[in-house]
């Protein structure tokens, strides 16, 4: 589906990722772990096409897609959950999702899909005429993250979901991305700190260190990993 | 504890429009204590930091601060930089750092109402001035020792990883001299390790006489830091007690912590 | 050869006021350009030197160094009255004529500070002189309103005229307002005026202006006479209004338009530029050729002496024969009033 | 990798035809409705598609030679790419000696160069003064003042009118000029508190237009447009001077004061004053919740960057000699706010190359004429697109390494 | 009370030519945070070019009415694409640069296109032909409003009103609302955000183009500076209004129109624009994000 080849991302002249190769399978849970400034929301930006690579390829669906412009990339079926949430303000809770759908025609689906989403966050559905910026933290986290949804994209990118969301929150949203995967077949790209949780749900796994892949296994391994376990998973 | 609370507050608060986001909360923080505040999200755990801190102008209710030397001061209606003042100092739940200036730098502005220097002592640079110049420095220096970001004191703050800035802005808080410091969610977008570093960094800070008042989702960092935890949902505080006593109370396993809660 | 004698022009050459000072320009061009054809003066060459202060004051202090560095016997300039005050002193120190060909605060030549300083234009007080007798005499005007655009010339112009007819005791003032340059819509101040009920509204500033109050009270069916100065006297002022124009007073100096001088240069002008000279340009054609003449009679390029020789010597010019009196202010430049009729100025009985 | 490819080649011909339809009406025809003529003037379309394609292409070739430039250097594995002029800062070796020279030129200057030069170098100098005073409301504490001009004309009017009315000299008007700026800028500061960014910049516009049409209105107080003549110039112990060694003497003058501005604006920014102000550019929320008290940082900073230009202003009244309202259009505020943003926003030696090049340049342009103010315009727009940041990227200093040093 | 509902009138055509310009000013600073002080040079381009069309058909002794047309379709034509051009070239190069410098590129760009207009054509003012012919019905109230006035409110009131209904309503008008609050979210969401800024420079651009022909119709006459007089009143207005918001750019337009109107007909016009500015102080004193705006949120 998707798949990173020998990527070199700079910020100004400072290199933030050397050398990046992965891979994702459709339909597959793949999940990115490592330290803060590993690089891990750097690799979505690019994929994302906010962020250029000054070296490497970008395939999605055997198609290179490095320089083409993001909007365009959304289009193809890439859709991300930034890191920070990056929730339109002034928008009200309602007018975000729509935001979400921006590309999509089909009335219809829209309405279900919202519909979908109240039903998966109640609070979102009482707030649904607050501005976006108004909410709390947690809230706006699923205000991103159902955004994202409404776009049903074919590869989504997860940028560190969890983040500041009450635990039971947070297993909800785990339940809703293996949901998600399982019934309309979205492939995932999960940035996660928890990696605990992360490797739970994931399929495969890419371990993530200044900017280079230092490990690459099955989920189930690399939980069992005891330097994982010691470096990611506070064992 | 049988002394003076340092932090009480009662009946707080706050509407915005129709929203009560906060429905007169009573709570006691005493000195030397960590204390926890959680809840789900949009409990309005922030916003009572917000109220607090002089942010936002609380509806109702009475906040008092007690320093040893001034027992009894109100905190409402002061400003925010008043409230720093007075001795609370907070982090962000969204990081504010200073994003363009050193991380050295930000956290001497820090030191800003601990100092005195004026328009003509900065132009004049006379001893005293350079004194507590070299104060400042030094203070801010140690800080970022403690908080391990020594090495990179020449660094714009906005280069910064995540948890680095997470960092900063305790050392930042830290400058004021507080004697009550709140943090919004200091692990979120820490990785366990990172908490872990976190969690001894919190205690040392108790350690030193702080009194610390903490929002955290993170269950393990909570259950094993705090001595004592208050729960809030709907504005309304719905529990309080010891990790021990919150972590098994049905109403907090129902709003909060669901089911199957196995915590360390 | 013989080193040329310099000369100073100085005024707005360039930006929004570029209209008033390059006729000025053109003409001191035309006029060197046949002395230099005919031998120069006294054997020398004239050389002009162009400083372009945009009419403001500090460009003009600046400049007016530039010119005393570069060497210049005299300078014709400033257009606008505030740079030649700021650059004024500047002469005065470094012995250098100025003649300016536009500025027309009285202060310049009466206060008496400037014994170096002429001008080919008469002063504020003087036109609004001619106004108000105008006005008083000819039209009878019993209320006036008065109107003037807040800058240096305008709001001189119109202190002058509320003064005197405020002296002579014939009429009464029922406005006096100030507008904004530039300003998109006067239609709140003309009905301000249509309230007054004057029967005369003296206006004091340039053309643009005039032209936008004249079309805007006539759209509104507002008769009230118009009447204003030098400013407004310009072929440019009827283009632009139009038929508005018709009936427009408007002051300035006695038409000479068939003196032979006049003719010669407008039609210079014409071929070169293929346009009719804009305002100030017989002032500054006036200017150039007194001091050039100044220059010729004079006992030496000492400013002293020319400057005694532009008050004695008479010369030919745009307007006939002038000199100067003692503060330098032009004897022989007559005013008169003028009335726009059938798309051209004519003298107004 | 070709120098130019063929894609450039198509692109520049899309921009040679797009310019030359852009420009059709306003260059080809002109119209004189005055004298109902209409001149087709064929042969600008030319020259614009020409222009306009050679220009495309030579952005091609430098675009295309600077990719190159970076993917050598790429290859050469981390040349840590620094900026010259950090570089230059950054080694006193160089900069030292560089500096000296600097000084020097500065200092015998009106022995080398005619006393136009000598004047012109002084309003350059003058501007130096207050594009520092704008620096430190505009690049220090991010508060954007489109109105600054408003204060120069409060130190020059000060200046003017104590001379006027009381015979007050240069040197006792020049702390009451700064001292009256320094009260406007509070009673400007007040209202304007609550605001933010562009809000802030519309007030501050009116507040120059305000002080503006006052000075020409109420002329009672101000002498109204025809503005006030005959200030003093300054004194040197009551010496008789001649014109040349006034214009001398008041070059050294500007010079002491912008090395009495540098010193205390150095000093300030350096200074824990200086450094809450940063903060306030940064995050007001943050800021306060630092304890600093955002009302009092405001207005001292609206009135620090008054002060200096309420001395300017004084300065510039003595220089002139002469002062009228139309020295203090919006455009001199625009003028002073691009000295700030070109020098580069919070840089001393930004701002004193921005009001170099932006106050000389004009001058010595002049040869160009009409093209002039064409031309200048372009240059802002060149110079902001190829160094958005300015000419000099403001550095930070480093306050424990230098303190540790010995 | 004839007096002052002539004041009223005034004010309300003073404020709707405002309001054209002011439209434009809003819409660029609303997407792109830019104060473009090059938009009052196209509300004079947009003038310069209808007054040469205009002329060049005049002398093929085109009718009336479509001159008239033919005029502001060009006028519309070459004002957008100026403005397109001018964000091209002199603003996107500056995308994520730091705050003030599109700014400074800006002042730039407004000096620039003012003197190459001058240069181009003319420093003098020039005639603007009356393309729009006096109605006769309305002669009896031509004390108050005249034809231009009328057209001119007109216009106004339309265009507000479409406008507020693109931005509210179509995909468009979101898009330029996602652009405004968070760029990097736009394109996330699939927004080609370059094209949403071109697309709004060029719908402003063709507003201050229909009211280059407006209102140089109303005051007869037209120079290369004129488009900067009426840029700075028309960005008070903006602002006054709640810089950002369409409805905001006609209310705090009007609301300066008849201050100034007001202020002329009961004191002095020589203190117009101090009321008018100080009006603007006390109204942002106590609505710091003015008349409409919606105080930015910050939550922290
Ligand atoms: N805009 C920027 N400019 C310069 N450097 C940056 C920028 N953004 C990120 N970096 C640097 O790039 C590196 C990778 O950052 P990135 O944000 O991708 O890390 P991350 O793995 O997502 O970390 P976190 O867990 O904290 O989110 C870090 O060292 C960071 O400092
Ligand atoms: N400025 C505001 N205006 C309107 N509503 C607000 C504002 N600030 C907060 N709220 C509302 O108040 C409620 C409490 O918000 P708060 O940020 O305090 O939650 P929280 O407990 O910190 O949640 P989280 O854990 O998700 O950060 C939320 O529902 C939010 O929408
Ligand atoms: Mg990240
Ligand atoms: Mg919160």
């Amino acid at each position: 589906m998707l798949e990173l080849r020998q990527v070199d991302v700079y910020y100004g002249n400072i290199q933030a990722l050397y050398d990046l190769s992965l891979e994702i399978e459709a339909g597959e849970i793949i999940t990115l772990i490592g330290a803060n400034g590993a690089g891990k929301s750097t690799t979505l930006m690019a994929i994302s096409g906010i962020l250029v690579p000054r070296r490497g390829e970008i395939l999605f669906k055997d198609q290179e897609i490095l320089g083409i412009a993001p909007n365009l990339l959304v289009q193809m079926g890439i859709s991300q959950v930034p890191e920070g949430r990056h929730i339109f303000p002034a928008l009200t809770v309602s007018e975000n999702l729509d935001m979400g759908a921006f590309l999509r025609r089909d009335k219809k689906g829209i309405e279900d899909d919202r519909a979908y989403i109240y039903e998966l966050f109640p609070i979102l559905k009482q707030r649904r005429n607050q501005p976006g910026g108004n909410l709390s933290g947690g809230e706006q986290q699923m205000l991103a993250i159902s955004r994202a949804l409404m776009a049903r994209p074919q590869l989504l990118l997860l940028d560190e979901p969890s983040m500041g969301l009450a635990p039971l929150i947070t297993r909800q949203i785990f339940e809703i991305i293996k949901k998600i995967n399982k019934e309309q077949h979205t492939t995932i790209f999960l940035v996660e700190q928890n990696a605990n949780l992360a490797l739970q749900v994931a399929d495969r796994g890419y371990v993530l260190e200044n900017g280079r892949i230092t490990m690459q296994d099955r989920a189930e391994l690399l939980l069992a990993n005891p330097d994982i376990q010691r470096a990611y998973l506070g064992i | 504890m049988s002394t003076e609370p340092i932090l009480s507050v009662r009946g707080l608060t706050m509407e915005f429009g129709g929203i009560r986001a906060l429905d007169k909360l009573d709570l006691q923080i005493y000195p030397g204590q960590i204390a926890a505040l959680i809840g789900p999200n949009g409990a309005g755990k922030t916003t009572f930091f917000n109220c607090l801190t002089g942010i936002y102008m609380p509806t109702a209710g009475e906040l008092h601060l007690s320093p040893p030397e001034q027992p009894g001061r109100r905190l409402n209606g002061l400003k925010p930089n008043q409230v720093t003042e007075a001795g609370l100092a907070r982090t962000f739940q969204n990081i504010r750092l200073f994003p363009g200036m050193t991380v050295l730098e930000n956290v001497m502005i820090g030191r800003h109402c601990r100092t005195k220097a004026k328009i003509f002592g900065a132009i004049l640079r006379n001893p005293g001035t350079r004194k507590e110049e070299k104060e400042t420095v030094d203070i801010s220096m140690a800080l970022l020792a403690k908080v391990g970001l020594a090495d990179v004191a020449d660094e714009f703050a906005r280069n910064l990883p995540y948890g680095a800035q997470r960092r900063l802005e305790i050392a930042r808080a830290l400058a004021t001299e507080p004697l009550l410091l709140l943090l919004d969610e200091p692990a979120a977008g820490m990785n366990p390790q990172e908490t872990q570093n976190l969690t001894s960094l919190i205690r040392n800070i108790r350690d030193e006489g702080l009194s610390i008042l903490l929002i955290e989702h993170d269950m393990k960092l909570v259950m094993s830091l705090s001595d004592y935890i208050f729960v809030v949902d709907y504005g309304r505080k719905i529990a309080e007690g010891t990790s021990e006593e919150v972590r098994i109370n049905p109403v907090v396993i129902k709003a909060y912590l669901g089911e199957e809660v196995e915590y360390a | 050869a013989a080193t040329p004698i310099k000369i100073g022009v100085a005024g707005a050459h360039s930006g929004d006021l570029a209209s008033y000072g390059l006729p000025t320009l053109k003409g001191a061009q035309l006029v060197v350009k046949d002395v230099n054809a005919k031998g120069g003066v006294k054997g020398s060459p004239i050389e002009l030197v162009l400083v372009d202060d945009q009419c403001k004051p500090e460009a003009a202090a600046n400049l007016a160094t530039k010119l005393v560095s570069d060497g210049v016997k005299a300078v014709v300039g400033h257009i606008c009255s505030g740079p030649t005050k700021a650059a004024l002193p500047i002469y005065r120190d470094a012995k250098i004529v100025a003649i300016a060909p536009s500025a027309t605060t009285p202060e310049l030549t009466q206060s008496g500070e400037y014994k170096l300083f002429f001008r080919t234009i008469a002063s504020d007080d003087r036109q609004a002189r001619t106004m108000v007798d105008f006005i008083l005499n000819k039209l009878a005007a019993k209320k006036v309103a008065i109107l003037h655009d807040k800058g240096d010339y305008g709001l001189g112009l119109a202190n002058y005229s509320k003064q005197f007819i405020e002296e002579s005791k014939q009429a009464e003032v029922v406005l006096f307002e100030g507008i904004t340059v530039g300003q998109v819509d006067f239609s709140a101040v003309i009905q301000k005026i249509k309230r007054s009920n004057a029967d005369v509204v003296i206006f004091g500033g340039y053309h643009p202006e005039a032209s936008k109050l004249v079309s805007q009270m006539r759209k509104k069916r507002i008769n009230t006479t118009f009447v204003s100065d030098d400013g407004i006297k310009d072929e440019a002022f009827i283009k632009v209004a139009g038929k508005d124009a018709e009936g427009v007073y408007a002051t300035g100096p006695t038409d000479t338009s068939q003196n032979p001088i006049t003719l010669e240069y407008r039609e210079k002008f014409k071929k070169l530029e293929g346009t009719d000279p804009g305002s100030f340009f017989d002032n500054g054609v006036a200017a150039t050729l007194a001091i050039i003449n100044a220059l010729e009679k004079a006992k030496s390029f000492d400013a002293e002496d020319v400057a005694a020789a532009l008050r004695s010597e008479k010369v030919d010019t745009p307007f006939g024969e002038i000199s100067f009196d003692e503060h330098g202010d032009p004897v022989g430049i007559g005013f008169n009033m003028f009335v726009v009729k059938d798309g051209h100025y004519h003298t107004a009985e | 990798m070709d120098v130019i490819t063929l894609k450039d080649c198509r692109k520049a011909l899309i921009a040679a035809l797009w310019f030359m339809f852009l420009t059709f009406p306003l260059l080809v025809i002109k119209v004189n409705t005055t004298e109902n003529l209409v001149i087709w003037r064929w042969h600008n379309l030319l020259y614009v598609g020409v222009a306009a394609g050679s220009a495309s292409l030579l952005t091609s070739i430098f675009r295309g030679l600077h990719d190159r430039k970076r993917e050598q250097q790429r290859h050469q594995e981390k040349v840590i790419h620094i900026s010259l002029t950090e570089r230059f800062f950054s080694n006193p070796v160089v900069s030292r000696p560089v500096l000296a020279a600097g000084a020097l030129f500065f200092l015998i200057f009106p022995l080398l160069f005619s006393t136009y030069q000598v004047n012109i170098m002084t309003t350059a100098l003058m501007y130096v003064v207050l594009g520092l005073g704008l620096n430190i409301v505009v690049g220090v504490a991010g508060l954007l003042n489109l109105g600054y001009v408003a204060f120069y004309a409060v130190g020059a009017y000060t200046y003017a009118l104590l001379n006027m009315h009381f015979g007050v000299g240069f040197w006792v008007a020049l702390p009451l000029g700064g001292i009256m700026a320094a009260l406007f800028g509070i009673l400007l500061g007040f209202p304007v508190l609550r605001l933010r960014g562009d809000y802030l910049a519309i007030v501050t516009l009116g507040f120059g237009e305000i002080i503006l049409l006052v000075l020409k209105n109420w002329a009672e107080f101000s002498q109204g447009p025809g503005g006030i003549s005959n200030i003093s110039r300054p004194g040197f112990f009551g010496m008789e001077m001649s014109m040349a060694t006034t214009l001398n003497y008041q070059y050294y003058l500007t010079i002491a004061m912008v090395l009495l501005t540098i010193f205390v604006i150095n000093r300030l920014q350096n200074s824990r004053i200086g450094r809450a102000l940063f903060a306030l550019r940064e995050d007001e929320i943050a800021c306060q919740a630092m304890g600093i008290d955002k009302t009092t940082i405001k207005l001292t900073a609206f009135a620090l960057g008054a002060t200096w230009a309420g001395l300017a202003g004084v300065l510039f009244a003595a220089k002139n000699a002469y002062v009228n309202p139309d020295s203090f259009t919006f455009l001199e505020s625009a003028m002073i706010l691009c000295i700030v943003v070109l020098g580069g926003m919070g840089s001393i030696v930004g701002v004193i190359i921005g009001a170099l090049i932006l106050i000389l340049l004009p001058e010595y342009l002049r040869a160009f004429s009409d093209y002039r103010m064409l031309a200048f315009g372009a240059l802002l727009v060149i110079m902001m697109v190829f160094r958005p940041q300015g000419i000099v990227a403001n550095i930070r200093r480093s306050y424990h390494k230098k303190d540790s040093a010995p | 009370m004839e007096y002052f509902l002539e004041l009223v009138f005034s004010g309300l055509t003073r404020g709707s030519i405002y309001a054209l310009i002011a439209l434009g000013y809003t819409m660029v600073y609303g997407i792109i945070g830019l104060i473009n002080f090059a938009h009052g040079e196209i509300y004079m381009i947009g003038a310069f070019t209808a007054l040469i069309i205009a002329t060049v058909l005049n002398m093929y002794g085109l009718p009336l009415p479509a001159i008239l047309i033919l005029a502001s379709v060009a006028a519309i034509i070459w004002s957008a694409a100026y403005g397109f051009t001018v964000e091209r070239l002199a603003y996107r190069p500056l995308r994520g640069a730091p705050r003030l410098s599109p700014l400074i590129s800006a002042i730039g760009m407004s000096i620039f296109l003012q003197n190459y207009v001058m240069l181009a054509q003319t420093p003098n003012f020039l005639p603007f032909p009356a393309l729009i012919p006096d109605l006769p019905f309305l002669n009896r109230f031509t004390s108050m409003v005249g034809t231009t006035d009328l057209a001119i409110l007109l216009v106004t009131a339309i265009v507000m009103i479409l406008l507020t209904l693109m931005i509210k309503f179509t995909r468009t008008g979101k898009a330029m609302r996602a652009t405004s609050q968070d760029r990097t979210m736009a394109f996330l969401v699939g927004v080609n955000v370059d094209t949403v800024i071109s697309v709004t420079f060029i719908t402003g651009s063709s507003l201050a183009a229909i009211g280059g022909v407006l209102i140089a119709s109303h005051i007869g006459q037209i120079n290369f500076y004129i488009g900067f007089i009426a840029g700075i009143k028309a960005f008070t207005a903006a602002v006054l209004g709640g810089i950002g918001s369409i409805p905001g750019a006609v209310l705090g337009s009007f609301v300066l129109g008849l201050t100034e109107s007001f202020a002329t007909g009961y004191v002095s016009s020589a203190y117009e624009d101090v009321f008018a500015f100080s009006l603007l102080v006390l109204i942002l004193i106590f609505r710091p994000a003015g008349l409409l705006g919606r105080a930015t949120i910050e939550k922290v």
